[in-house]
C-alpha cells in the first residue's frame, strides 16, 4: 500500500493521508486541530484489514507521523521559534519532512552495513577465560590514592539537580471528556485486549484519571473485564463477555452529556 | 624466553586488545621491538596455518580463533558466536556509531520509533555504553571497545563515511515528488 | 585447516580441560587421530619454545601460558586495576558512598536508568561490596576499605560535604529524599 492511499475520517478532515499532509503544509488545516493519534489508529486499522505489513510503507508512515508530531509539539511552544515555524512556507516544511525521511533511509543503510560487518566476523572467536579474581582488582596493600573525592561530590551534585520543569502555562488546559475516552477505549477494545498503561501512554494526569473513570463505566456496563495480578501490577483489559446481558441503555450518555 | 613467545603468552591471557605500549611496559622491551615481534607472531600464525589469528582491533592487539575452526567450535560449545542484530538494534547501533555521543530521544527522532528496547539490548550486550548526560538530563550513549572488537574494526575511523549511505538521487527525487507534487495535484483536484 | 590447528583453536577457547572424546566429537576425527594430534601440538609448543604449554590435567587437555612469561604477566595484569571511572560508575559510586547501605533499585530510581552494569564493575574492582539485604529482599551495597584507600580517605566522614555541590542548600530535606525526588523528575522528563 502507498501511504498516500491511506483514507482518513477525522473530525477535521476526511480524505487520503497525503492530502492531509499537503493541506497541513499549506496551512489550510491547522495541525493543532488534527488528532494525530486518530491518524495512527486509522493506519493500524487499515493494516489489520489488509492483514499484511509492508515494512517500507510502515517506516515511511512512522517517520512522517513522527515529523508531524514534532512540528505540532513545536507549534505548542511559545516564543519566536513559533513565529518562524508558522511563517515556514509549505515548501520548507516539506523539505524538513523530506530531510527526516532521507535521514531514516541513510541510517537504515548504515545498519545494513553494520550487520554485514558483523556477519563477516563470524568465526573469529575471542578467548574469554576469566582472570583469577585477585588480578581483577587492585591489591589493598598496594593501593594508593588514585581518585579524587571531588569526583564523587560532583556526581552527587549532578544527581541532586532537579531538571527545569517544562513550562506549560501557555498550553490550553486539556479538555478531555469521558465521552472521548469512552470512544477511544471502545476503539481499543475492538482490537482485543490491552493494558491500562497502553491506554494512557504519554497521557497527562487528568487524562489518566478520566480514562480510569471511563473504564469503570465500561466495566459497569459489562463491555470489558479487567484483571490485575498484584497491587501496582499491570492492569489487563479485555473485551467483556457480558455485553448484552445488562441493559444496553448505559449511563455513559448521561455522564458525558 | 624470547620476546615473541612472551608476547604470545600475554595475548593469550588477555581477552581485551592490548596496546603495544602496555606490552612494552610489561616486557621491559623497546616499543619498536614489541611492534616487530607482534608482526612476526602474526606472520607465524598465518604462514604456519595455525588455529589462531593475531589482529589489531579496537586500538590494540588481540588473539582470536581462525574462522576455519568455527564449525568445530560451534559443535564443541553448542552455541552460536554472537547472536545477529535485529534490524531495530542495527539501526540504533548505526545511529550511535555515527552520531556519538547521542541521546535516546535523538535516536527515536531519527528512527521515527522508540529505541528503548533496542538500546537496552545493546547496553546489555556491551556494544554501547553511557557517556554522560545531555544538557536536558537525557543519558547519552557511545559505542564501546567491544563494539570495535566484534565488528573487526581498529577504530571508528574505519567505518564508511555516512554520505556513502545517502539514498540514490532518484529515490530522493521520488520522495520529494510524492511529498509535494502528488499532494498538490490532489489538493488542486 | 588441519586437525592440529583446529584443536589449537578449540583449546584456546576453553578455560576448562577438554577431554579427547569431546574434541573428537567436535572435529569429527577419530579418537586416536585426536590424541596423536594433541601430542604433536604439545611437542610443537615445547620444541619451538612458544609462550604456551599444552598439558593433560584432570582427565582433559588445557592450554596455559609458559611459566617463564609469568613475571611479564604479573606486570601486565597485576597493575592496579584502576581505570578512570565512567560517568555511570561515578554516579553509582557516589550514591553508594553517600547513602550506604543502599539497594540497587534505589540507585536505579535516583539515576533514572538502570545501574546494573556499573554496579557489577564496581563490585568486581572491589570498590563496593554487598551489605546484607533490605527488608524487601534487595541486595544492599556499601563501599569498601579499598574504596577509601583509592580515594585517599581515612574515613567516610572525609567525603566532600554535599552542600558544596548542592544546588539548593536552603532545602532541609534529607539527602536520600532529595536524590529520589530529583531521580523521579528526571525519569518523568
Amino acid at each position: 500500500m502507498r501511504i498516500a492511499d491511506l483514507e482518513l475520517d477525522l473530525d477535521v478532515f476526511a480524505g487520503p493521508f497525503d492530502l492531509l499532509l499537503t493541506l497541513v503544509l499549506r496551512e489550510e488545516i491547522d495541525l493543532l486541530e488534527v488528532d494525530l493519534a486518530e491518524v495512527v489508529i486509522a493506519y493500524i486499522d487499515h493494516l489489520e484489514e489488509r492483514g499484511e505489513l509492508e515494512l517500507e510503507a510502515a517506516t515511511e508512515f512512522l517517520v512522517l507521523i513522527a515529523a508531524l508530531l514534532e512540528l505540532k509539539s513545536r507549534l505548542l511552544l511559545p516564543g519566536e521559534e513559533v513565529e518562524e515555524l508558522i511563517e515556514l512556507d509549505p515548501g520548507e516544511a516539506a523539505e524538513e519532512l523530506l530531510a527526516r525521511l532521507l535521514d531514516a533511509h541513510r541510517y537504515r543503510a548504515a545498519a545494513t552495513d553494520l550487520r554485514e560487518r558483523l556477519a563477516a566476523q563470524e568465526g573469529h572467536r575471542f578467548r574469554s577465560a576469566p582472570l583469577p579474581p585477585s588480578l581483577r582488582r587492585a591489591s589493598l596493600a598496594q593501593a594508593g590514592a588514585v581518585y579524587d573525592p571531588a569526583l564523587l561530590g560532583r556526581a552527587l551534585g549532578g544527581l541532586l539537580q532537579i531538571p527545569e520543569p517544562v513550562d506549560v502555562r501557555h498550553m490550553v488546559g486539556s479538555r478531555v471528556t469521558v465521552a472521548e475516552r469512552l470512544a477511544y477505549l471502545r476503539a481499543l477494545l475492538r482490537r482485543g485486549s490491552f493494558s491500562f498503561d497502553e491506554a494512557v501512554t504519554r497521557a497527562d494526569r487528568v487524562t489518566v484519571a478520566v480514562t480510569l473513570y471511563a473504564l469503570l463505566e465500561l466495566y459497569k456496563q459489562g463491555e470489558l473485564d479487567w484483571s490485575q495480578d498484584e497491587p501496582f501490577g499491570e492492569i489487563t483489559i479485555e473485551p467483556g463477555r457480558r455485553i448484552g446481558v445488562l441493559s444496553p441503555a448505559g449511563t455513559s450518555e448521561r455522564l458525558t452529556a | 624466553m624470547n620476546l615473541e613467545s612472551t608476547l604470545e603468552a600475554l595475548l593469550f591471557l588477555s581477552s581485551e586488545p592490548l596496546g603495544a605500549e602496555a606490552l612494552a611496559d610489561a616486557t621491559g622491551a623497546e616499543l619498536h621491538e614489541v611492534v616487530s615481534s607482534l608482526e612476526r607472531l602474526r606472520e607465524h600464525y598465518e604462514f604456519e596455518r595455525r588455529g589462531l589469528v593475531l589482529r589489531e582491533l579496537a586500538g590494540g592487539w588481540v588473539l582470536s580463533t581462525h574462522p576455519d575452526a568455527e564449525p568445530a567450535a560451534r559443535r564443541l560449545l553448542a552455541r552460536p558466536r554472537t547472536p545477529a542484530l535485529t534490524p531495530a538494534q542495527a539501526e540504533t547501533l548505526a545511529i550511535v556509531a555515527y552520531l556519538q555521543p547521542v541521546s535516546r530521544p535523538e535516536i527515536a527522532r531519527i528512527r521515527g520509533v522508540n529505541a528503548e528496547s533496542a538500546a537496552a539490548t545493546l547496553l546489555e550486550r556491551g556494544l554501547i555504553e553511557e557517556a554522560g548526560r545531555s544538557q536536558f538530563g537525557a543519558v547519552l550513549y557511545r559505542t564501546t571497545e567491544l563494539f570495535l572488537k566484534l565488528f573487526g574494526l581498529n577504530s571508528l575511523e574505519e567505518l564508511p563515511e555516512p554520505s556513502e549511505f545517502d539514498p540514490a538521487p532518484e529515490l530522493e527525487a521520488e520522495l520529494r515528488e510524492r511529498l509535494l507534487q502528488a499532494g498538490e495535484a490532489r489538493a488542486g483536484a
